[in-house]
């Protein structure tokens, strides 16, 4: 019974990951993720680790919420009106993908793989409680601070203010002398400004 | 047995609290009126999700109350992580208002979507950090260890920052006054302005039943939900959830909305750092 | 069994991610592919963890971490394209073929 | 059983109206729809009865076919012309009609067709040629402008809205380019209607602006001449929104309409008050102006 969810539910999971790829639309690209994310966290639950799948399930709602307005505002075209095919290196990247597969798939069927189940009277949600702020607390706080430079990170990367003013009036600094060049090295002449032409 | 009565119990309460939240609206004759009425399709919608929007609104709305206990240690999910099944659900309601504003392909709904996740993101901070503060003092994910928690003392006057910061969620949850900002009138009703007879009907009594499901999460972290005296564990749920229902929907109908980018100021800047402080303190008074 | 089947659909979802990334030319498109990958990741730890460790404690905090990566992932990710577009009005990685200025 | 349940409960629903105000009739539909045994649409699609108040000059003929296509059957279109036809006749008019809508229903004035065919082109129903720019399905693609905040290049989206949508003044339409929710261009296509004085009473722009604030009870009571009521109104209008010289912010405004004052606004420059505010924030600012006051700025010639 528990093997037949499963196997839905990992099917539901890569067939909505092979959407991501196929719709037109970014928002549906985005929630198919989702809902690819969905399903291993229905796993995850069916599979005993209730924390783990709910808070997959969790995360990634928020998350793909985000990256589906991202998608919207960065792509030309988000909603697959004019006809797309944004790709590179087609070939290989599909025989790359069925390669990994593959691969992964056959040491999976032919190597021995290990039984040993999760014990149902194991509380595992404490077990996790225990073992994040006990023996691996060094390894979760690490996790913490660098979500913290993230966030400072993100922030500064994706802000308009620049050192020297407005990043997107090329940020320079201020003369040496008074209406001298700006101090600093100077940077190259033509150095890759590349356009491409209006987006959509 | 017990299993079938308490989902009997879970239905009971989420078509009884939607009727319930509707008359407090006064609005029963009106969605009566408008089930009669003609729906009429957008040009070129996203037909699946435009039916199934609706859906997921409610169902996300029955599996947030699955995870309410209906006496003390009676849940019809015993989940270990039952709060954090309730965070899921909200996430995911985000996900069904936007879905509702986008698939009619039309302006105002989309710009509706919008407008809601922007606020909706940032109101789930505060949520995550006034439930895990509820669940501190429990020492447990689980909302029946919460509620067991709260036999000394209730959440409201332990944590008394709690209840009026998830009084916002609750608000947002449910597209209500101060934080409608989803359906709100200077977008013509916004997620909602393409739909007419039985399926903004549906929406409708969804929002209604989203209400009952999160007055009554907010009865059992914050005010011992079925404990109490003489009356039978569900009577008690039932008439916390009820009272918790009519202050929200006073609320609603009494506070003014301001603009979605100073509502966006006052909940990163004054709500983020407050729900902060309030789940410090809380730690250490668990402590 | 459980495991094969598990394991069997985290590879498929590496091999789809793996496609994706390498194939798209959109950042946010190829971002989409190596969250894939990382949810195929995240499938083995469960189904390991699960049913091949006895349920060690380490096996969560691990996929944890996964989810922490995701986070880290998808902010940076998404603050470098703001940049990048801010600068260059590109979004998709044959614009930037030099990082220089 | 429950089918005659449901039909007695709805024949005591709010016979919910959408109405198109023409000019001078402003203040009389306000003043009719905040009676009890009405409910004012903000969508036509939640409407059953479309209220045509006023003579409505020739050039709006086709937006209100438009609107009328757009509530849902059965429906019914009532006009209010005659004056001597008082606010109580016409609400008992409408409540009629609202009682017996499966009678009248009203066939569409206009095809139902789209303004353009959806004509597929690929697997997935795309319609146009190249990735960007050009009309797929006859429908002008967004292009990129300068984003007027964070400097960023985005899609910019431009509509024409108007001339009965309901969080405009009856007959103006703008045409607005948004990018998101900010308002980044809006010209004035067709002037607001002429209205009486009476349209600035101060219990009726309060009206309008509570309604914006998503008051919609405490509106209906202003307009009733009673204490609107509600928490945090004034302080939910931001300081500093729509600042027109010698007449104070939108805030200063909605407290003397409050108050019963009918603050005097001199001309001010309406297209070039919108750029840079977002689409609520400008409809505040719009129903905080005095309607003959936006009249009087919506017909200053361009240059001036």
């Amino acid at each position: 019974m528990i093997d037949l969810l499963v196997a839905l539910l990992a099917a539901f999971a890569v067939w909505t990951g092979w959407r991501v790829f196929r719709v037109d639309s970014m928002v549906r690209a985005s929630f198919s993720l989702m809902l690819s994310f969905i399903a291993v966290g229905g796993i995850g639950v069916l599979l005993s680790a209730p924390y783990i799948g709910v808070a997959t399930v969790f995360m990634m709602a928020v998350e793909m919420m985000v990256m589906a307005i991202f998608m919207v505002m960065f792509m030309m075209n988000p909603a697959g009106l004019n006809p797309m095919s944004m790709v590179h290196q087609h070939r290989f990247s599909i025989g790359a993908g069925i390669v990994a597969a593959v691969a992964l798939g056959a040491a999976v069927l032919l190597s021995p793989l290990p039984s040993d189940p999760v014990l149902s009277e194991t509380d595992v949600v404490a077990d996790l409680g225990h073992e994040l702020l006990g023996p691996s607390m060094l390894i979760f706080e690490t996790a913490g601070v660098t979500l913290l430079a993230t966030m400072v990170g993100a922030v500064i990367l994706s802000s308009r203010q620049g050192r020297y003013g407005d990043s997107d009036e090329g940020s320079r600094p201020p003369g040496l002398t008074p209406d001298g060049d700006p101090a600093g090295r100077q940077p190259e002449e033509g150095g890759g400004h590349d356009h491409h032409g209006g987006h959509g | 047995m017990t299993a079938v009565l308490l989902a009997l119990a879970v239905l009971a309460t989420l078509m009884l609290g939607a009727v319930l939240a509707v008359a407090m609206d006064r609005r029963i004759a009106q969605l009566a009126a408008g089930l009669a009425r003609q729906r009429i399709e957008t040009e070129a919608p996203d037909r699946l999700n435009r039916n199934l929007a609706p859906v997921w609104y409610f169902a996300l709305a029955a599996a947030g109350l699955s995870v309410v206990p209906f006496a003390p240690g009676l849940a019809l999910l015993d989940s270990p992580v039952g709060i954090v099944i309730w965070g899921a659900c909200e996430a995911l309601t985000i996900v069904a208002v936007f879905l509702h504003g986008w698939s009619p392909n039309a302006p105002f709904p989309l710009i509706g979507a919008y407008r809601y996740v922007a606020i909706g993101l940032p109101v789930m901070l505060p949520s995550m950090f006034v439930l895990i503060a509820a669940a501190l003092p429990a020492q447990s994910l689980s909302l029946l260890a919460i509620v067991e928690s709260q036999r000394e003392m209730w959440n409201v006057t332990r944590q008394p920052l709690g209840l009026p910061l998830f009084t916002i969620v609750v608000l947002t949850l449910t597209l209500r006054g101060p934080m409608d900002f989803a359906d709100a009138a200077d977008i013509a009703t916004g997620t909602s302005a393409e739909e007419s007879g039985a399926a903004r009907v549906v929406w409708e009594v969804a929002r209604a039943a989203m209400l009952v499901s999160a007055s009554a999460i907010a009865a059992t972290v914050f005010l011992g939900g079925p404990l109490g005296p003489v009356l039978p564990g569900p009577a008690w749920l039932w008439i916390k959830t009820a009272a918790l229902m009519a202050i929200f929907t006073w609320l609603g109908h009494r506070v003014a909305r301001t603009t979605p980018s100073r509502m966006l100021t006052i909940l990163w800047v004054i709500l983020l750092p407050l729900s902060f402080v309030h789940l410090a303190i809380a730690g250490v008074i668990a402590l | 069994m459980t495991l094969t089947i598990v394991l069997l659909g985290a590879a498929a979802l590496i091999g789809i991610g793996l496609y994706g990334a390498l194939s798209q030319q959109s950042f946010v498109m190829l971002m989409m592919g190596l969250e894939l990958m990382l949810n195929g990741a995240l499938l083995a730890i469960i189904g390991f963890w699960s049913l091949a460790l006895g349920g060690m404690p380490q096996g969560q905090l691990l996929a944890i971490i996964i989810m922490a990566v995701m986070a880290v992932e998808m902010s940076i990710g998404f603050a470098l394209i703001v940049a990048v577009y801010r600068k260059r009005q590109a979004d998709m990685t044959e614009s930037i073929g030099t990082l220089k200025q | 059983m429950a089918v005659s349940l449901l039909s007695c409960l709805a024949s005591r629903a709010p016979a919910p109206v959408f109405a198109a105000i023409g000019p001078g009739w402003q203040a009389a539909v306000e003043r009719l729809l905040a009676r009890t045994g009405l409910r004012g649409a903000l969508t036509p699609r939640d409407a059953g009865i479309l209220l045509v108040a006023g003579e409505m000059p020739d050039n709006t003929a086709e937006a209100l076919n438009r609107v009328h296509d757009q509530l849902p059957r059965p429906r019914a279109i009532l006009r209010w012309t005659r004056s001597h036809e008082t606010v109580d006749d016409i609400a008992a008019r409408i409540g009629a009609s609202w009682r017996n809508l499966g009678a009248i229903d009203e066939q569409d004035l206009l095809p139902d067709q789209p303004p353009n065919e959806w004509k597929c082109v690929g697997p997935h129903g795309q319609g146009g040629k190249g990735m960007m720019g050009g009309t797929p399905y006859g429908r002008p693609m967004a292009m990129t402008g300068e984003d007027i905040r964070d400097g960023l290049q985005l899609d910019r989206y431009t509509a024409r809205i108007g001339p009965f949508a309901p969080m405009l003044p009856p007959g103006l339409v703008l045409e607005v380019t948004l990018q998101g929710d900010v308002i980044v261009a809006a010209t004035v296509q067709h002037q607001p209607f002429a209205q009486p004085a009476d349209v600035d009473a101060p219990e009726l722009c309060a009206a309008r602006m509570l309604r914006l604030l998503g008051l919609g009870g405490p509106a209906r009571r202003a307009v009733r001449g009673g204490r609107p009521g509600g928490l945090w109104v004034r302080g939910a209008v931001p300081r500093g929104l729509g600042m027109i010289e010698g007449a104070g912010d939108a805030r200063d405004r909605l407290a003397a309409f409050l108050r019963g004052d009918s603050p005097v606004v001199a001309a001010f420059d309406l297209p070039g008050l919108l750029p840079g505010l977002e689409w609520s924030e400008a409809m505040l600012v719009l129903a905080s102006v005095p309607p003959s006051a936006v009249l009087r700025a919506a017909s200053l010639p361009e240059d001036a």
